[in-house]
């Protein structure tokens, strides 16, 4: 294992991919000669050339969908969104394009591209800036998504997405590039899409959270252990296709859940992880499923508000006595 | 309540914009002038223009017959009718080599039917067969047959101009010598993705050529109450090239689509050509068709790109009257023969509801 | 009352809004000259001219975001997509700047705009044409969803909808356009948003479906009382705000539900209503709620296939069958 | 793996396109001419031309301050500073009615401080307090003064465009004479609602200037790198008049949009204009800036825009050294007022992350 970056993780799995097949390429805003608006891309541009790591003008619409033509027509594009709120701009050309063509055509084109970038909120950047995309798009079949929150799990699952024949968004976070952690140094490191993590084991409560919110759900796991409530931290990873096998098995046998979310929750990922638990495991619930998510609010600048509307692990400690009858 | 004021204030078109609101009609764009070229001149043997009139005949009676079995209630969705424009999927198909590649709107029939997608798989993916060229999954919006390089019709209006500088850059990346060429319908030109495309197309240098089919009108509206200014006049602030040509008449097409794609392989550039043409029947089928008179149909119809390439082959006796005559039969019976197997193909297995969503086999369905 | 095609209370309604505040005013592609794709704008341009009746270019972000700075500076645009299956080109129009503004500028800024057209599938259209997008906006706060039934919801809706301060997406459906109905003719008939309706009662199990789905859901619930099984039947009409209240009461008395929805299941509105149910009525539930949607495939074309894709009867009272036990 | 072939495909602008990556350093665009205009042929009285020097040196000393506010930890988020487009914002806001509607990009301090933000309204709002311009929900990127017609900052690249032109659009509704202005960056061009706004604005005849103000780049991408021609050039196709000027001079600016402004509202017809100007600072605080020259940024500082109209009120007698200096003091201590004041105020209330989602205060929220 090496310590790296998320940064790193992400630049690595490029990196290793691009110098294996000469049909990936990169482009995005900012992604070649400024080294990435985040330096995820940095490097990328000296090694490959303009010919593989390529600037975009402002035009997400364009280049998403000149992405997904790219790939219909033999390349395996990598799109980097400066962050996943501008890709709004650009839903068509996933959620049609992308998402459906393969299955319009009957089966005659496939589309390998991964649409990647940050997710989420990234400090005091105000309401357009701070949303959480991950299962908007898992609602469209077509689409595979993944939401990572360690520098290891996105290295491997990255590379898998490269390598993936369908259209999978990957999504990171501004606020975690920087963190640090442990990756695999096996050799062609890859993370199967599709299968959730247990990161912490413990019989009194399962806690699924994913991206940003792994880590306020594991803060609220070592301070509820001080106090001696043992919580079993999923990470799905992939938000689509879902592992409920992981998520069944943990609650058969905690038989209490908190879903974290940091997305509003009108029919948001704790909604439907929610919901399947309900509907799944429904015998072995003593409680049912609490979710902690934003408010239903806009992401306000002013920090004070910004602090109260994120989840935080107070909250998911709260929620956690909830479920377990503690208060 | 009081009366109100009576204002001058609109937001149509001012032609459009009296306060009596005078539903004036709109005539659709002039035409320029067709070619003087002859088939010779263009480098066309006469087996070409026999097949080339064959292959517009072709395009011409699939719908008729296409539409007869919709409104026999055959099969349902949009049927939207290429009829009039006939000449510029054939002129193109014959200026493009083979393996350049096509993609294009919803009105795709034609060409399907250029690009390989035989009238049978044609009439079959109509009726939801899955002999259909897209196993029945796409319906009239969707023919497709990319191993022969045509990436589909869309139906999103503007959303493969994209997919066609995608498609483009894919051709230049593998330095294949191939281009591809788009082709939207005229209210597709007010999306906003056609700018994005064009500055990209120009700063990278692609080898695409993107091409408007202006029939006159983009459902209800005529080109005159949608668009500002000449269409083709849009490529000039992004420097890219353009001009504007008469598509009621193959040759036209042919010899400006040979030229256009020259220049877009030889230059790796961009282009942008207005081709103007005319549809005969309404939008889908479902329209009144109250925003055009008759007469401009008909006038329309007195120049029918099908009619004049018959005319070409008899004045110039590439072929006798009979022998075109027995085209028309075998064009008449290849559909028929479509026809009669759309008709006895099977519609998809259930199990296919879930195929064709990812390329992998194994990925969980939701539930 | 009076009976009247869905058209036609659509009709109604932005009629008698219009000639009520000459600051309303209708755009969208063939609304004016054309009398609208689906016949439901007819007659406006003639009544209300070219300066309030407007046809405008296929220019989805365009329109959408004129309408936005419109109602911005005083006017109250009702603004109508072809289908809400474009409007994907005019999301972050909506999703950024009508659900947003507001909040980011301190409420200097209302944006009294109505978005309305047909939404989810609509027979033989293939799969870019045929989605559900209600519970998709409604994931973000600022918005106001509505998708009715029937003409009578859709009259009063609409006209509560236009006079609302805020932003509304009101969903219709091309295949309800013909379908008639009583419709009030209360002088100034208004239905307040965010109030479902108990459309059948039952005391066996409550089914909530809303559009196009209640349909289904009624036809079911006609073959279930001849077994003996009487539905409650819920349209909650107003998909946000939604009125958890209504149907957290009939659950209290039926202690089972199914939800109906032309959704993918992924986030859908039965995910939402589905987690909602278990969390907050958790203890008056016999059964898991078991929601009927789409299957996680894009719309087929074949007529064979997308009568098996849609959510049929069938699968509503095998549904019923599982949560009240009788299979 | 086999070495790889040396290609010269490449998809960045030619001269970037060397198979070696010379990078090469982009020059910003080329500045035309400042007018010759004097205050009095622009029909300036002294006592205006003392107000936009302090004005301009207000918009100055307002981002000084406040980037020193920033890199001392007072607040987050991004601060893009408008330093050396100044000479833009105020002769806009001196060209303009005072009810002329305007509208921005995130990069709006200027424009909120010409359109009635008071300092320090605008540093509150950067400190995220209640007593913000708009109540600390907004920041940097979202001043707003819709009493005195500022429509805000807007922080998604283009997105505003479309607002303005339905701003325009009420204006021309309401028949009150009003118009609207809207400003981007040269990297909003490539925005493609720019062009569906052109086509209908232009078809609607709608009071609406749209003005680029093109600070030689968009973040760290040159104007050359990101857009081919001429940005003004982008209205030809649409029949849309258009010039390009200088926006390091006030006057100039001030010129040209009392001429556009006088055009726009008469004859309700768009507009589309292209201010050169060049931004000191980098995209927003954490800019690295290799993308441009030392020589280039020092070439457009010793053309500043507030220092050239500080030697305009010198050398024209408008005020004393000492007067000016004066007035230099006032800012200093208008801005020094505006920090205390942002420092004092107090954060909003934990309430009020749920006001203004709504018009109405009784919408349920939900849970
Ligand atoms: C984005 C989008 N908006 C609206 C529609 C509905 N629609 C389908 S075809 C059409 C008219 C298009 O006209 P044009 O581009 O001229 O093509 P033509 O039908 O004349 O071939 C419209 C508005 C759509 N399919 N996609
Ligand atoms: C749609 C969208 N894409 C990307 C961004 C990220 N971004 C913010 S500012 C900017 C550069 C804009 O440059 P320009 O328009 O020239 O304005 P300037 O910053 O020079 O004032 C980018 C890419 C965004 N905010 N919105
Ligand atoms: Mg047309
Ligand atoms: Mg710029």
């Amino acid at each position: 294992m090496a310590e790296l970056e998320f940064r790193n993780a992400i630049n690595q799995a490029i990196d290793e991919e691009m110098s294996q097949d000469e049909n990936i390429f990169l482009m995005g805003e900012e992604v070649a000669e400024y080294n990435g608006a985040y330096k995820v891309t940095k490097g990328l541009l000296d090694k490959y050339g303009s010919k593989r790591v390529i600037d975009t003008p402002i035009s997400e619409l364009g280049f998403a969908g000149i992405g997904v033509g790219a790939s219909m027509n033999g390349l395996r594009p990598i799109v980097e969104f400066m962050t996943f709120n501008f890709a709004l701009l650009a839903t068509d050309q996933i959620m049609n394009n992308a998402a459906k063509i393969r299955y319009m055509t009957g089966g005659q084109i496939s589309m390998p591209i991964v649409f990647r970038g940050p997710n989420a909120s990234a400090g005091q950047l105000s309401a357009t800036h701070s949303v959480a995309y991950d299962a908007m798009y898992a609602q469209f079949p077509g689409l595979k998504v993944i939401y990572t929150s360690e520098p290891d799990d996105a290295k491997g699952l990255l590379k898998s997405a490269i390598r993936d024949d369908d259209p999978v968004l990957f999504m990171e976070s501004e606020q975690m590039y920087g963190l640090k952690g442990e990756v695999s140094e096996e050799e062609d490191y890859t993370i199967p899409i599709g299968k959730a993590k247990v990161k912490r084991e413990g019989s009194d409560v399962t806690v699924i959270a994913h991206g940003k919110m792994f880590h306020v759900a594991k803060q609220a796991a070592r301070q509820l252990a001080k106090d001696g409530v043992e919580v079993e931290l999923i990470d799905p990873r992939t938000v689509k296709p879902l592992d409920m096998e992981t998520i069944a098995k943990s609650i058969k046998k905690t038989n209490r859940c908190v879903v974290v979310d940091e997305q509003h929750p009108f029919s948001g990922f704790a909604s439907e992880v929610g919901y399947l638990i309900h509907r799944d495991v429904f015998d072995w619930l003593d409680a049912p499923v609490v979710r902690v998510t934003l408010p239903d609010v806009p992401a306000p600048y002013s920090k004070k508000l910004l602090d109260e509307w994120l989840p935080s692990p107070d909250q998911v400690i709260d929620a956690v006595n909830t479920v377990t009858y503690r208060k | 309540m009081a009366e109100k004021k009576k204002t001058s204030v609109g937001f149509a078109p001012s032609s459009n914009n009296s306060p009596n609101i005078e539903k004036k009609v709109h005539k659709s764009t002039e035409l320029p002038d067709p070619t003087d070229s002859t088939h010779e001149d263009l480098g066309l043997s006469e087996q070409d223009v026999r097949d080339m009139y064959y292959q517009m005949y072709l395009q011409r009676r699939f719908e008729e017959r296409a539409m007869q079995m919709y409104q026999q209630g055959k099969y349902g969705g949009f049927l939207h009718l290429y009829m009039g424009q006939e000449a510029i999927s054939t002129g193109t198909a014959y200026a493009l080599n083979d393996d350049d590649d096509i993609i294009t709107a919803y009105r795709d029939h034609g060409w399907g039917l250029v690009r390989g997608v035989s009238a049978k798989e044609g009439m079959a993916e109509l009726y939801g067969k899955v002999t259909g060229c897209s196993r029945g999954k796409g319906g009239s919006m969707h023919f497709a047959n990319v191993d022969e390089h045509f990436w589909g019709g869309h139906a999103i209006v503007g959303a493969h101009i994209p997919l066609g500088a995608g498609i483009a850059m894919a051709n230049k990346y593998k330095e294949n010598g191939r281009i591809c060429a788009s082709f939207i319908g005229d209210g597709a030109v007010q999306q906003g993705g056609l700018y994005e495309v064009f500055n990209m197309a120009k700063l990278w240098q692609l080898p695409y050529a993107m091409i408007v089919e202006n029939n006159g009108y983009a459902m209800g509206t005529s080109v005159a109450r949608h668009s500002v200014g000449e269409l083709y006049e849009r490529a000039q602030g992004f420097d890219i090239g353009n001009d504007y040509i008469n598509g009621m008449d193959v040759f036209t097409v042919l010899e400006k689509m040979k030229e256009v794609a020259k220049y877009v392989r030889e230059n790796s550039e961009p282009y942008f050509l207005e081709i103007r043409t005319y549809r005969y029947r309404g939008h889908s089928m479902s329209d009144p068709e109250t925003y055009r008179t008759k007469e401009e149909l008909e006038r329309y119809k007195k120049i029918d790109p099908v009619e004049r390439m018959r005319r070409y082959v008899l004045d110039n006796d590439i072929a006798s009257e009979e022998k075109v005559e027995e085209f028309d039969e075998q064009v008449v019976q290849e559909v028929k023969e479509a026809i009669d197997f759309a008709e006895e193909s099977d519609f998809p297995e259930l199990d296919d509801l879930y195929k064709d969503v990812y390329v992998e086999d194994d990925v969980p369905f939701h539930t």
